[in-house]
């Protein structure tokens, strides 16, 4: 074309022609996994032959399916452009269902196959519950236009309310013993939280990444009214993500049951403000629109290694909160100067 | 005589665009100046230059001799630069008193603030353009014409020595900018300057004395208005004599409309309008700013149903609730507000093309096929001329022809029967101008129906064969080309 | 005036009244005058979070750090005069927690107002910075015995009145609070600082345009928010008579939400002083006087939550309603 | 707090990861870090390492939360230490992951966990019960034997505070029948200014009350906080678990007439001495009447194998708050 516009655009962009497409796809990730790597790394260096032992490998792998589970259903929630403050609260929800079936309804005699069912059962009820909790979210924020971040403040009283109604603050206990074995068993040398973690990272992948559903959630969390006017169904886009978001919860509170054999109404409450963090550390964008599982992963796996690590060299855990908090502000700086990279080059 | 402001060899870039190149402007005690030039030619971002919203990447600006490398916005305030922005720029969750007041008194460095006080400056600000508006009523709760008179009465009250007026008169009524105008004779008698911008021929010919005019970011040249005419105007502004062509759809009206419009209304908005689109058509509908024209486009497309009255596509009964009812009717939208809500920027080009066609991308389990994708967003970038190297790259990084182009492209891939285009052309460059106003004729001649809202009264004769006027919610006139040019 | 009938504070004020006369109607001694005396003692620390809390929401931002800052200032101020082999005046106690809390603000601000980060995530981020140095690097225990004068001032209390249990008053401290409370109306009201907080929250680039520099306003916001958190902790630890350094932590977000259920919107520009402190004292009544109620204590959350969304719905479906009725073009 | 301590020695400690040189590494998880009742008894678990030179150190979450405490004690089985001796906030929460604790060899101690499976030995400084009794009646003494009063437990899920409180309702039913509980277990989730409150509300609710028994180390200083403010001091009785550092100043002004407790520093020694025993295969050694060497830990009780209980709770008032100095 003549004009002279377009002439010196293609002169600027040439120019970074090799890295630019890299960068565009894999830049923030490379980011995190080089801080993953060296997390690990000096972990290894200050005590190797308990962090490289076998048993610290698997106490990770144990622990942060749960967490991680919730950020993934936090980053959903974040990607549309919003934000689930109710994750733990769902998740304490279905877990406290599953279980009262479970403990209520399976009778005494009942044999293993029975009991099997019965738990069955209690899983698929479980899942609804989050479901709907994420429905009702979803309707309030994007059919009755209530912002996110209060909607889901008021749902996470409102459920760990119902919860505590239900179980009057008393834990439920005295879940069939299979529950508990499974959460401790593990599947060809894997822990068993982890096989349901990958087959989740895998399913959000898919949605996320793959189907057009991914596509236009992330459209629709970037800008609602360009969605809108780009003729996307803005409202049950957004209704869906809650939906997944509190499917994803629900999933983490049987993991939770079956790690503590109990479910009560405020278990893993410091889950919450962790999994934002994750989820930002993983690079989803807190002004929706942005989030790449890859990333999540990572981040996930990243604190976990910070926090056990530093279990091992016994502080309190108190200064893991202050270690998590000085990673976060971290790489959002790291993001920050990253991102103004990118503008300068174009 | 002394220049008030010079402003010499401004440039200022955003991404890819090149909004200002080397732009000098100089301006006179007492004298009202137009800053003339086709959409997105560079004349806001001059001015913002001049308010010190914007730092030049390259110039300096004198006021009174005194010389700035860049101004902040303090600084252009103090130096008594008064600007009435295009978008108004006002608070619209504060009231009509504040919004008015509250600059003022902040100028003066007050760090109290005095009710009483902001009231009197209101009012009297209300009524040195004399219009009146409920002082305590909140901003958010006025029409667009109200907010434009704010944004005026609230420059007229600094003791300015300039005042800039970005389209000043875009949503207001004749009756008002008579009265606009006995102000800035007023002001003039005073010795103040004003530079003053429109798109508007005759309303810079009946106010102005000299003009300045840019084109594509450039100056252009700088005349006395008393020493132009019309066409001379529009050549320096287009760079193209106006061509006498004219848009003639090539298909007989005796077929059915693609779609017609009976008494159709949406409350508070606009009524009884009746309109039938007829394959080939392109309508220009033109009004003020505030006319309804966006309603009336936007409840065809879905995005305010129309509550009253009735709509035929193809000849059938057609209610359309919301934009993807509108699509899979096949009618597409491209809105005025490219920024905003034509693209979504913080996306890349790539799926901004897509995104209303991705479901016919699909392979098995639904998921997005990369090659269809790609094979989809090649077709588009060559088949518009869009220059976009990198599709992966965010669209923001675009110049407003090819964003433009973008929403296009998104449009035409889902092959849609009506298109209507509400100001297309608004930031976009000369030659993506044409380019545009080609595609969309070539669509109509395939038997497309189209529908063109815009200010640029030029533009609908070049381009259109009907031409309808709004005012005040109303269809007050639907005129063929021919008739349209005799009666104006 | 029907501009007044459109206010959330409106609403909250009818549902607040309606909520006193049925708890009033199931138990007399609710309107008792000690009932209102503890109310108002439940609520001297949280009004003040609630008064920064406003300033940010109305800026346009969010502050989930306050707690974490308030738990700070308290217990440093606290370890540090009891330090002190000399007694000091209590005036120094809040003027140090004062120091602290606008340093620690200001820690925020600079992510906040020049880098421009997301509010709601720095101070996420800071909040467990601050927490976790605290309880991590200064102490993890409490201090159970207050300086002299901190203690004094504890004991020290207004309107006392001799009832049929015991003589009851208000904390002195509550008339800093009010005094807070006061500040902060006449800051957002009658000051152009006010002002042009409420406009930054507004419409950011109109603001600027207009000489506002948010820069400036930002740094101010969080700062105040940050000295008035370091106050709070100071009364709380002279309330409660110990300073526990993993006190006040998680109270957060009720207070954001009693904010936003005043009126306040998260999008920033809309909120008032009145408003948040309805808001607030609904949801203290609501959370003391389940017992009264005869209410098991676990139905507190749910009805919170509940309130919470029925509340802030309300006016969610105004601003909609309004917003079609929005610049009508013809007049019917 | 002794936190410090604890990451100090850590260094040098966790590079010896087993137990080669016949020194144990014995990790004691709490419910809370950060409260005056377990700073206490990390005061213990420094000792006893002190004395004995294995390596001892004390953790715990940040919030109560029973799933952090799950996350620790992983960590722990992770980190092969020798043995865990654990506080739980839940006592079912745990049974999994003490369960997995065991199978990887682990020796495991609990404390305030009557009753629990997955463990060694659980260990009480005293039977419940009987605590329960003794609190009773030392408010009924406050009390004269007559008038309303109310319990209150830090939570629903702490079996050993639900066991006094329903042990001295017992016990007052049976021996003081002029007494009448208005409120019993009410939840303080261990908060002093919770306690407080709830105090308050329940003498609005009941304005005839006139004693009042803790279990958590923050609710008889709550009430007594609500009494001192009210100028009710005398005429309401307070009597509960506490520790003197927390209830001393109303101890002294009388507003609290008697705390109860036991040391938690002798309990975490106690339960690092049984780690150690069975660690050094003296397992069978354990048996009623066995003699720790602890004041209050010289003649245990056995019950089922499993279960011990000393009887190491004293009793503080204004005559010996002085000897106790946390
Ligand atoms: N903030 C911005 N970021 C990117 N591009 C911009 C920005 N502001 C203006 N532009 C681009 O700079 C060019 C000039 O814009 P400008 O608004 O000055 O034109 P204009 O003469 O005012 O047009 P109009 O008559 O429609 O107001 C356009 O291409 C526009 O897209
Ligand atoms: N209340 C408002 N405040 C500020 N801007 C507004 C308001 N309403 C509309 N606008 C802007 O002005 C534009 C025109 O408003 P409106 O749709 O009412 O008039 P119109 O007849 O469509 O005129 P035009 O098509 O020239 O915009 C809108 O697209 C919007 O960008
Ligand atoms: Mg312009
Ligand atoms: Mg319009």
């Amino acid at each position: 074309m003549s004009n002279p516009l377009h002439v010196n655009e293609d002169k600027k962009q040439g120019r970074f022609n090799l890295n630019k497409d890299f960068i565009d796809k894999y830049g923030d990730l490379t980011l995190l996994f080089f801080i993953m790597i060296s997390v690990f790394a000096i972990m290894a260096i200050i005590n190797p032959n308990v962090f490289l032992s076998q048993g610290m490998m698997l106490s990770i792998a144990n622990q942060f399916p749960i967490l991680g589970l919730l950020t993934l259903a936090m980053m959903f929630a974040m990607v549309s452009g919003g934000i689930d403050l109710s994750v733990v609260s769902t998740a304490n929800l279905s877990a406290i269902m599953a279980s009262i079936i479970m403990v209520q309804y399976i009778p005494a005699d009942a044999s293993a196959g029975v009991t099997t069912l019965y738990i069955l059962l209690s899983i698929v009820c479980a899942l609804l519950v989050g479901c709907v909790a994420g429905l009702f979210n979803g309707i309030l924020v994007s059919v009755v236009g209530i912002p996110a971040i209060i909607v889901t403040l008021g749902t996470m009283q409102l459920y760990m309310g119902i919860a505590l109604v239900l179980t009057k603050g008393k834990s439920i206990v005295g879940l069939p013993t299979i529950v508990s074995e499974v959460g401790a068993g593990t599947l060809f040398g894997i822990p068993f939280p982890l096989i349901i973690f990958i087959m989740f990272v895998i399913f959000s992948y898919f949605v996320l990444n793959l189907r057009d559903y991914g596509l236009k959630l992330q459209m629709t969390g970037s800008n609602p009214t360009a969605s809108k006017f780009s003729g996307i169904n803005v409202t049950s886009i957004t209704i869906k993500a809650y939906v997944i978001s509190g499917l994803l919860a629900a999933v983490a509170g049987l993991l939770m049951t079956a790690a503590t054999n109990a479910a009560k109404a405020d278990f893993g409450t410091t889950y919450l403000l962790q999994a934002i963090l994750v989820a930002v550390m993983g690079g989803v964008n807190p002004y929706g629109g942005r989030g790449k599982v890859a990333g999540v992963v990572m981040a996930v796996i990243t604190m976990q290694i910070l926090s056990s690590g530093l279990g091992m060299l016994q502080v309190s855990n108190f200064f893991k909160d202050f270690m998590w908090g000085t990673v976060l502000i971290i790489v959002l700086l790291a993001n920050l100067f990253y991102n103004k990279k990118i503008s300068k080059l174009s | 005589m002394e220049p008030l402001i010079e402003m010499k060899e401004i440039s200022k870039n955003f991404g890819g665009v090149k909004a200002l190149e080397n732009v000098n402007l100089t301006i006179y005690p007492g004298e009202v100046h137009c800053l003339a030039g086709e959409n997105g030619c560079g004349k806001s971002t001059l001015i913002k230059v001049l308010s010190g919203v914007h730092t030049p990447d390259h110039g300096e600006i004198f006021i009174n001799k005194k010389r700035y490398k860049r101004l902040h916005t303090q600084e252009s305030i103090q130096e008594g630069i008064q600007v009435i922005y295009q978008d108004f720029s006002v608070f619209p969750n504060l009231t009509v008193k504040e919004n008015l007041a509250m600059g003022y008194e902040m100028s003066n460095n007050k760090k109290l603030v005095n009710w009483k006080l902001f009231e009197k400056i209101a009012k009297q600000a209300l009524e040195t353009i004399d219009v009146d508006i409920d002082i305590n009523e909140k901003v958010e709760n006025l029409s667009v014409a109200d907010k434009q008179l704010i944004a005026i009465a609230r420059s007229l009250l600094f003791n300015a020595r300039l005042i800039v007026m970005d389209e000043p008169t875009t949503a207001l009524t004749d009756k008002e900018v008579q009265s606009l105008f006995n102000v800035i004779s007023n002001l003039k008698r005073k010795g103040i300057s004003i530079l003053f911008v429109s798109h508007k021929l005759e309303e810079i010919f009946t106010i102005a004395e000299r003009a300045t005019i840019l084109r594509n970011g450039k100056n252009v040249t700088e005349q006395l208005i008393s020493e132009l005419d019309t066409n001379q105007l529009i050549y320096h502004m287009t760079g193209r004599e106006i061509k006498e062509t004219t848009y003639e759809s090539e298909f007989n009206e005796n077929q059915k409309p693609l779609l017609k419009l009976k008494n159709f209304g949406l409350k508070y908005m606009f009524a009884d309008v009746n309109l039938e689109i007829y394959p080939g058509d392109i309508v220009g509908v033109t009004g003020t700013l505030g006319s309804g024209r966006t309603e009336l486009a936007e409840a065809i497309f879905g995005i305010a149903a129309s509550d009253s009255g009735t709509m035929e596509i193809n000849g059938e009964e057609a209610k359309i609730k919301n934009p993807r009812q509108a699509v899979k009717r096949k009618i597409v939208y491209v809105p005025e507000d490219r920024l905003t809500k034509g693209l979504i920027l913080e996306q890349s080009i790539e799926r901004n093309i897509i995104i209303s066609t991705v479901e016919n991308l699909l392979k098995k389990f639904r998921l997005i096929s990369d090659n269809k994708v790609k094979n989809s967003v090649d077709y588009w970038i060559k088949n518009l001329g869009i220059v976009a190297k990198f599709p992966k790259r965010n669209v923001s990084v675009l110049s407003g022809g090819n964003q433009q182009k973008v929403v296009l492209s998104k449009w035409l891939a889902s092959e849609p029967d009506i298109l209507i285009l509400n100001s297309p052309t608004v930031g976009v460059d000369i030659g993506s101008k044409e380019e545009i106003h080609e595609v969309i004729k070539e669509q109509a001649r395939k038997g497309m129906g189209v529908i063109l809202i815009s200010d640029d009264i030029p533009e609908l004769k070049q381009n259109c064969n009907k031409i309808v006027t709004m005012d005040k919610g109303k269809v007050i006139s639907i005129d063929h080309i021919s008739e349209y040019a005799m009666s104006r | 005036m029907k501009r007044i009938l459109k206010t959330n504070e409106f609403y909250i004020t009818i549902v607040l009244v309606l909520l006193i006369f049925y708890i009033g109607s199931q138990n007399s001694t609710f309107f008792s005058i000690n009932n209102w005396f503890d109310l108002i003692r439940s609520g001297i620390v949280p009004g003040i979070f609630v008064i920064g809390t406003l300033l940010v929401l109305i800026s346009g931002g969010i502050d989930v750090s306050f707690p974490a800052i308030a738990a700070f200032s308290m217990y440093t101020t606290t370890s540090i005069i009891t330090s002190l082999d000399f007694d000091v005046p209590v005036i120094f106690a809040f003027v140090i927690g004062a120091l602290i809390g606008l340093f620690l603000g200001f820690i925020n601000s600079i992510f906040i107002a020049f880098l421009k980060l997301p509010t709601l995530i720095v101070t996420l981020g800071t909040a467990s910075i601050y927490s976790g140095f605290l309880l991590t690097f200064i102490d993890d225990g409490q201090i159970t015995r207050l300086p002299e004068a901190m203690t004094n001032l504890s004991k020290t209390r207004i309107f006392e009145i001799t009832t049929d249990y015991g003589t009851i008053g208000i904390p002195v401290v509550f008339l800093i609070t009010v005094a807070i409370a006061v500040l902060g109306w006449f800051l957002l009201k009658y000051t152009m600082i006010g002002r042009s907080i409420y406009a930054l929250g507004g419409d950011e680039v109109s603001a600027e345009r207009m000489g506002i520099s948010s820069v400036k306003i930002k740094v101010f916001v969080y700062c105040f928010v940050g000295t008035l958190a370091g106050i709070a902790g100071v009364i709380h630890t002279i309330m409660t008579r110990n300073s526990n350094a993993s006190d006040l932590l998680g109270g957060e977000l009720l207070i954001i939400a009693a904010v936003v259920l005043g009126g306040a919107r998260i999008t920033g520009g809309h909120g008032t002083i009145y408003g948040s402190l309805i808001a607030l004292l609904l949801i203290l009544i609501i959370q003391n006087s389940l017992i009264l109620l005869g209410i098991p204590s676990y139905w507190q959350r749910f009805v919170i939550g509940a309130l919470i969304l029925i509340g802030t719905g309300l006016s969610a479906i105004q601003v909609k309603r309004s917003l079609e009725k929005r610049n009508p073009i013809m007049t019917e | 707090g002794c936190n410090s301590d604890a990451s100090g020695n850590s260094d040098d400690g966790n590079s010896n990861g087993g137990s080669d040189d016949g020194k144990y590494k014995i990790a004691t998880v709490v419910k809370l870090s950060g409260v005056a009742w377990f700073d206490r008894m990390e005061e213990g678990v420094d000792k006893f390492g002190e004395d004995t030179g294995h390596e001892t150190f004390q953790q715990g979450p940040q919030q109560a939360d029973a799933a952090q405490q799950v996350q620790i004690i992983e960590d722990l089985i992770a980190q092969q230490v020798d043995a865990i001796t654990v506080v739980p906030f839940s006592a079912e929460a745990l049974e999994p992951v003490l369960k997995k604790a065991r199978d990887a060899g682990i020796v495991v101690i609990s404390h305030e966990a009557d009753g629990m499976e997955n463990v060694d030995f659980n260990i009480e400084a005293f039977n419940n019960s009987d605590y329960g009794k003794f609190l009773m009646d030392n408010l009924a003494a406050a009390m004269g034997e007559e008038g309303e009063y109310m319990t209150t437990v830090g939570s629903l899920t702490s079996n050993s505070h639900m066991e006094w409180v329903q042990s001295a309702h017992q016990h007052q039913l049976d021996n003081y029948p002029n007494m009448t509980a208005v409120v019993t277990e009410v939840e303080t989730g261990d908060d002093l200014n919770t306690a407080s409150e709830k105090f308050r509300e329940t003498l609005k609710a009941h304005p005839d009350l006139k004693g009042f028994q803790g279990s958590a180390s923050t609710d008889a200083p709550g009430a007594a906080l609500a009494i001192e403010e009210l100028g009710l001091e005398g005429q309401i009785s307070v009597v509960g678990t506490s520790v003197p550092s927390v209830s001393g100043q109303y101890i002294e002004n009388g507003s609290i007439n008697a705390i109860t407790f036991w040391d938690p520093a002798d309990a975490a020694y106690a339960m690092n001495t049984l780690a150690v025993m069975i660690l050094d295969g003296k397992k069978d050694e354990i048996q009623t009447g066995l003699d720790l060497g602890i004041k209050g830990y010289d003649s245990l009780t056995v019950k089922d194998g499993k279960y011990i209980y000393g009887n190491a709770y004293v009793k503080v008032d204004k005559d010996n708050l002085d000897e106790y100095n946390f």
